[in-house]
């Protein structure tokens, strides 16, 4: 049997932007040859990844679900929000790490390329309508990720926390690969609709293989959005990796495993719902209370930010356990908002970083207000928003998602997530009383640079803006989900 | 009991050992030399699968090429004084009752595990027709030519990653 | 004939020794060689799967697991070595830095 | 719209231009911005109020802030007759005020941060009036008291205004509190926060009971009450009014602005704006007059003997805010608020004119500047502010034809009214009445007549204070004298009560049963108790002026009770503060003085040591990480098969 090379025009179109970005990454490669200044480099990735971006937006006009290569890819307003959060990641990160890859002494033109790399690899994620693909997406991401954070050769924090990351990550990537083979074996297949398709006219929802394989998944899905207990890793790689990394990757791998996330659970395991929901609420509450508890003791930046983002994602999942298009949509928009509020805070850290300086310690923030103003004032914005006070964006999140959760009859998880979000408005609020009330130990000096400042610009904005008029980012993420 | 059953037995028991002499070897490159010996017999048994393809990939590149990059990592690492130490850690019995928890777990699960779904098209006598790797082949090159694809970016970024990791110069 | 839970619980033991090896020894290359383990082990259900539904994916999948696991053999050899440059160690209880 | 959109719009951008520039750039010429930004949102309020007049109500949704399934949060602007009252007290008292803090705070450090703050002020108060549901009304509830809070300490250099600031905000949240949860009552009642459904649907919950710790408690009563709870406290009502004259540690326009003539009346704005519910229940609406009634006498006794100048003004402000309460809660709503609107213009004017005085005082390089034993003669020193302190005294004593005297006239004749239990409040109000003549005349005897008591040297340095302070002052005192000439009783002129048939179609107009006779002797009584107290004074300080020290002598217990303010503050003090300060000592043991940073760190601490021993779990090694993960895939299987 002969099967013909078929690769329509379409096929090719659907995968413009991640052709487009790993193309860049392959130019950006050789640029890194010719070109001494890595600004022009970063420039260089940052102009491809509005080009990707732009083919991202000519393809939302296709609005009906598309699924090409042989139904190994789908394009849908899902798949192309997501991509949408990874653009803008993307470029704020790029933004941020001009001037502090130099500070570090780790300016190399395969930063930006891998970035880019780690982006389309994310961007498969989203897009993945078979397990193959999303392994080979996560892989991609993944492996990016581990080189991006054993970046500083030179210091023993970065390359302890590559170690750590890497064997980890290998270890729950083979649970996913046990997952689907388990779901391979009682389905026969490994694309995602055919796999709910299976499900039902099999009628094995009810399979425990089937449980320990969804349960497989989710522990590997789990892991890269590092929900506890499978968090252990986040702490102490959010701390060794450069910052800007730090400020990547707790947004990007997060997002792309909250979308293969809402992909496999509401595509492929839909008839499993009761099942998956079973097994997501204590993980949620778990997630919740630690990421929550444990930063409130942190003295570092960097680790009272990872436990954040632990906590973060306990939230995000809510909307996911509501099990609704109306929770999975005020999940995504949360992983918009998460996306400025995190980034931006992250920003400031950097910005403390100068040389000869770590400045990540709580107490380097004392006195902030005194000697940078303005710097001050836009953590203080990302740590209300953070927390949840409006009229910021993060309170819009957070509110979207209870609403949602108590709209599906999960009142009591509602509660007991108000509960830890209060909790943890301590931990980001004595940051603000550091920088507010408290006297200066030493003279600070700000790193700054242009696309700093622009980075710096557009989150704060977007935070306030999207807390005050919240509706239209709320129409666009509805409008992209509507079809999934 | 059939010759396949007895030829599986000896495959199965063979891995078993094998894979508990390549978990406790005190020396990594006798680990590495074991998981070779594993890897033979995998193949062996991908053959019995009617795998060819797979088995031949098996030695060729599974041993041939990253096994040998481990060994020679561990020879650049140059683990000598090493072996005089306690080759588990302080939490080795925990990890044995996990390790055990999770073997029954999976057994008690998957031991009445039986062919559900339909079956394929791809069955012997087709795939022994056109030949494995043929049959691999046209499906790779076509289904799953995105996968691939995106295979190849994948060995570019550990290109590139090596390089940066352990060789680039920084100042 | 061989029945297929054969192969699957053949599967299952080696994934946990692997699993064991990784938990337990000091030795990271080790550990490395333990997640080559279980990842073979998973391979082994694939191919069991791939030729007991008589469909092809598994083998494909498995395929890409192996270029996967050579892609992740020269990252993660790599990050040790860039490790054991700074610090001339590879046993895993004396990488904790990093904590808290 | 859009020119209602910026009223509150224009003061919200004067603090984000002082706010980010100020500290570089602006610097002393702060004033630029505030003012003209302050008088546009005047000019506005003031055509929009036109419109209102010519009965037109506007009720507009600017956007949809949340949408969420059955949850619906509007930004919406509603201006209709009440708020258009307010509209007016708050922008045309705020650009004086402006004008006014231009000369008093010149010079000052923080010139742009004082300017920013009143305008975020300012914004928050209107957010709060122009609100058309619950929860934008709490947003601006929020904000005002977060604003107070940042005035009062605005010289956090003085330690005794950091306290005040914290007293402010700890008492506000017991109350604010309160409010919060009324909200949410509201919300779960209505499921809406939109006052017109709200309001609309309040007939239909008349008698509905909920069960709360066992007992049966009248839904209605229950929301009014919790809204009332935030009223107390922001409206400065016994028993939370003990942050009011403490607050008066802040610079004096803020105490004129915010503790005298906008905030502090948020809550009757509030209670008036909720007159729908609580007419329908006469346990709160009771609850509500007894509150105000006796705030009003309590407030006043206090005031008889206090020392510091702006101290008796503030105690001034709690009793007559009690009197609008008290209007309030004998359904006289239209006469609270019209009270609420003349003692605007009567106490910020009383409140800048004791600013005047300290002002010239401080400049003199007097030490004790706003204490009144060492005051004195100033009269011919500064004559204008004297006169027009003269013109606020006699309007709020209510002396015939101010403004002063009608509006309190009209609550006492309401009141008077009101059954069995109004008689009782009518004769407290009566009584508070003379309290308030005889302690307004003595501060006016003790600080302007007479000899000075400081010294001499201090004296010659003592002058009128500039134009940019007195022609506020000026401007005021027309409105102390003219502002109550829109709410004539009818029994003086036919149609006299226009303040009263404007505000009927918000908050209906009562059916009064009494005659023109009981009226008649209403009024007098008035006359005559403001004369009366005016006598006393005048007999006591410039006639005999060594007779009150007599009298405290011959009642030293009773003076030295009203003195310490019943000792309210030391009651607080042992028995909630210091047991909440030593419990938390024993827990933090370095508990900070600073009350947001103690709750920072204070809570956390509790929490701390679960935290401290969680954060040992992560080990830092690798290995253990696995482990915690193939364990958590075991549990997570087993009680995947558990729950099954």
């Amino acid at each position: 049997m002969d099967l013909p090379i078929t690769i329509t025009l379409m096929d090719i179109r659907a995968i413009v932007p991640e052709l487009t970005l790993i193309c860049v990454g392959l130019i950006i490669m050789l640029l890194d040859l010719v070109v001494k200044k890595k600004d022009l480099v970063a420039l260089a990735g940052i102009a491809g990844t509005v080009l990707a971006l732009f083919g991202t937006y000519k393809l939302y006009g296709v609005t009906d679900t598309q699924f090409v290569f042989s139904n190994m890819f789908v394009l849908d307003g899902y798949a192309n929000f997501f991509k949408v959060i990874f653009y803008i990641n993307l470029i704020l990160t790029i933004c941020i790490s001009i001037k502090y890859m130099e500070i570090e002494k780790s300016s190399f033109g395969e930063y930006y390329a891998l970035l880019l790399f780690a982006t389309s690899g994310m961007m498969i994620m989203a897009s993945a309508a078979d397990l193959i693909v999303l392994y080979l997406g996560l892989e991609l991401m993944a492996l990016s990720t581990y080189i991006l954070t054993g970046l500083m050769r030179k210091q023993p924090r970065s390359n302890e926390a590559a170690i750590k990351y890497f064997f980890l990550g290998a270890f729950s990537s083979a649970f996913l690969l046990y997952g689907i083979s388990l779901t391979y074996g009682m389905t026969g297949t490994t694309n995602i609709k055919e796999i709910a398709f299976a499900i039902s006219t099999l009628g094995i929802a009810d399979n425990p293989i089937m449980y320990l394989g969804l349960i497989f998944m989710i522990v590997a899905f789990s892991f890269k959005v590092a929900l506890a207990p499978f968090h252990m890793w986040a702490p102490d790689v959010y701390e060794g990796a450069p910052t800007s990394i730090t400020a990547f990757m707790s947004v990007g791998p997060k997002a792309a495993g909250f979308a293969v996330m809402g992909r496999i659970l509401m595509g492929a395991f839909g008839d499993m719902q009761a099942q998956w929901v079973t097994v997501l609420i204590p993980l949620a509450v778990l997630t919740m209370a630690t990421g929550s508890i444990i930063a409130l003791s942190q003295t570092n930046i960097k680790r009272m930010l990872a436990y954040s983002s632990i906590a973060h994602a306990g939230y995000i999942l809510l909307g996911i356990i509501a099990g609704t298009p109306e929770g999975l949509t005020a999940s995504v928009n949360y992983l918009m908002i998460y996306t400025f509020m995190n980034i931006g805070a992250f920003a400031i850290v950097i910005m403390l970083r100068s040389k000869g300086f770590q400045g990540e310690n709580l107490d380097d923030y004392k006195g902030l207000a005194k000697s940078h103003p303005v710097a001050a004032a836009l953590m203080l914005i990302f740590m209300f928003s953070l927390a949840g006070i409006p009229p910021t964006a993060g309170f819009i999140g957070k509110f979207y998602v209870f609403m949602e959760l108590i709209g599906s009859g999960y009142t009591p998880l509602a509660i007991i997530a108000i509960i830890f979000s209060a909790i943890s408005a301590f931990f980001y609020l004595r940051i603000v009383v550091y920088m507010y009330m408290k006297d200066a130990e030493q003279e600070i000096v700000l790193t700054q640079s242009p696309t700093m400042n622009i980075a710096l610009a557009v989150t704060s904005v977007m935070v306030l803006v999207l807390g005050i008029f919240p509706s239209f980012l709320l129409y666009f993420v509805r409008y992209s989900i509507m079809g999934y | 009991m059939t010759l396949q059953q007895i030829y599986f037995g000896y495959f199965a028991t063979m891995m078993t050992i094998i894979s508990l002499l390549v978990v406790s070897r005190k020396n990594p490159v006798h680990s590495v030399l074991w998981m070779l010996v594993l890897f033979v017999h995998m193949a062996g048994l991908y053959l019995f699968l009617n795998a060819e393809f797979l088995a031949a990939v098996q030695i060729i590149v599974y041993a041939g090429a990253i096994m040998v990059l481990f060994l020679f990592v561990i020879m650049l690492l140059n683990l000598r004084k090493e072996e005089k130490e306690f080759r588990l850690q302080k939490q080795w019995p925990v990890s044995a009752v996990t390790a055990v928890l999770f073997l029954v777990v999976l057994v008690s699960i998957l031991g009445k595990i039986t062919v559900l779904p339909e079956l394929g098209e791809y069955s012997i006598d087709m795939i022994n027709a056109q030949g494995s790797l043929m049959t691999i082949g046209n499906v790779l090159y076509t289904k799953y030519l995105l996968p691939f694809e995106i295979a190849s970016v994948l060995l570019l970024v550990a290109i590139v990653g090596a390089v940066v990791l352990a060789k680039k110069r920084i100042e | 004939m061989v029945p297929l839970n054969w192969y699957i619980i053949l599967s299952a033991v080696m994934f946990s020794i692997g699993m064991f090896g990784f938990l337990s020894r000091r030795n990271l290359v080790i550990m490395f060689i333990c997640l080559e383990l279980m990842l073979n082990a998973v391979n082994v259900s694939l191919v069991a799967f791939s030729h007991y539904l008589q469909s092809i994916n598994g083998q494909i999948l498995v395929f890409f697991v192996i270029t996967v696991a050579a892609a992740e053999a020269a990252i993660g050899l790599a990050i040790i070595i860039a490790y054991y440059k700074n610090n001339p160690t590879i046993k895993v209880d004396e990488i904790n830095i990093l904590k808290g | 719209m859009l020119k209602y959109i910026l009223i509150p719009l224009l003061p919200l951008l004067s603090f984000i231009i002082n706010i980010l520039f100020g500290r570089n750039y602006i610097k002393n010429r702060a004033h630029w911005i505030a003012v003209p930004a302050i008088l546009g949102s005047f000019v506005l309020a003031v055509s929009a109020c036109i419109e209102v007049l010519n009965g037109k109500v506007i009720d507009i949704n600017v956007y949809s802030w949340i949408v969420s399934g059955s949850f619906n949060v509007s930004v919406g602007i509603l201006i209709d007759q009440l708020t258009a009252v307010m509209l007016m007290v708050v922008t045309s008292i705020g650009s004086l005020i402006f004008i006014y803090s231009v000369g008093y705070m010149h010079g000052d450090k923080g010139y742009y941060r004082f300017f920013a703050y009143l305008s975020l002020f300012i914004f928050s108060m209107l957010t709060l009036v122009m609100a058309n549901n619950f929860l934008i009304m709490y947003l601006g509830w929020e904000a005002v008291g977060l604003c107070s809070y940042f005035l009062i300490g605005f010289w956090f250099h003085k330690k005794s205004a950091g306290d005040a600031g914290k007293k402010a905000f700890i008492v506000n949240r017991f109350g604010d509190f309160g409010f919060g949860l009324g909200v949410i009552l509201i919300f779960l009642t209505f499921g809406s926060l939109n006052y017109m459904e709200v309001f609309g649907a309040a007939g239909g919950i008349v008698g509905q009971t909920i069960t709360l710790l066992g007992y049966k408690v009248d839904l209605i009563t229950l929301i009014c009450l919790l809204l009332f709870c935030g009223a107390m406290g922001k409206s400065a009502q016994f028993p939370f009014h003990v942050w009011l004259p403490d607050a008066m540690e802040g610079p004096t326009p803020v105490s004129a602005l915010i503790h005298a003539a906008t905030m502090v009346t948020a809550g009757v704005f509030m209670v008036a704006r909720c007159n729908t519910l609580f007419s329908y229940s006469q346990t709160a609406m009771n609850t509500v007059a007894i509150v105000g009634g006796f705030t009003a006498i309590f407030a006043a006794t206090i005031a008889l003997v206090q020392n510091d100048i702006k101290r008796v003004i503030a105690y001034s402000t709690v009793s007559q805010l009690g009197y609008m309460f008290l209007a309030l809660g004998v359904g006289a709503y239209s006469a609270g608020v019209f009270h609420l609107y003349t003692h605007a213009f009567f106490k910020a004017l009383l409140f800048l004119g004791s600013g005047s005085v300290i002002h010239a005082l401080h400049h003199a390089k007097q030490d004790d500047e706003q204490n009144m034993q060492v005051m004195g003669g100033l009269k011919k020193h500064m004559p204008i502010t004297y006169w027009v302190f003269i013109l606020a005294t006699l309007s709020i004593t209510g002396i015939p034809f101010l403004s002063g005297f009608f509006s309190k006239d009209e609550i006492l004749w309401q009141t008077f009214q009101a059954g069995d239990l109004g008689k009782f409040l009518w004769f407290l109000g009566a009584l508070a009445a003379l309290l308030t003549a005889f302690y307004s005349w003595r501060l006016i005897y003790l600080t302007f007549h007479g000899e000075y008591r400081g010294d001499t040297e201090c004296e010659s340095r003592i002058h009128e204070s500039p134009l940019v302070i007195t022609i506020p002052l000026m401007l005021l005192a027309v409105g102390a004298v003219a502002a109550g000439w829109v709410g004539i009783p009818p029994v003086f002129l036919e149609h006299g009560d226009k303040i009263g048939y404007f505000l009927a179609p918000v908050l209906g107009h009562p059916e009064g049963h009494g005659t023109h006779a009981q009226e008649y002797f209403v009024i007098a009584s008035s006359i005559f108790v403001a004369i009366a107290g005016w006598v006393i004074a005048y007999i006591m300080y410039i006639k005999n002026p060594g007779l009150p020290e007599k009298l405290f002598s011959a009642f030293r217990p009773v003076h030295k009770v009203l003195f310490n303010k019943y000792y309210i503050d030391e009651f607080y003090d042992k028995t909630i503060v210091q047991p909440v300060l030593k419990a938390s000592d024993k827990i933090i043991l370095a508990f900070d003085v600073n009350v947001i940073e103690g709750v920072v760190n204070g809570v956390p601490s509790l929490i701390g040591v679960f935290s401290k021993g969680l954060r040992k779990i992560q080990t830092g090694l690798l290995s253990n990480y696995a482990a915690v993960m193939a364990i958590g895939v075991l549990c997570v299987v087993g009680y995947m098969f558990f729950m099954r």
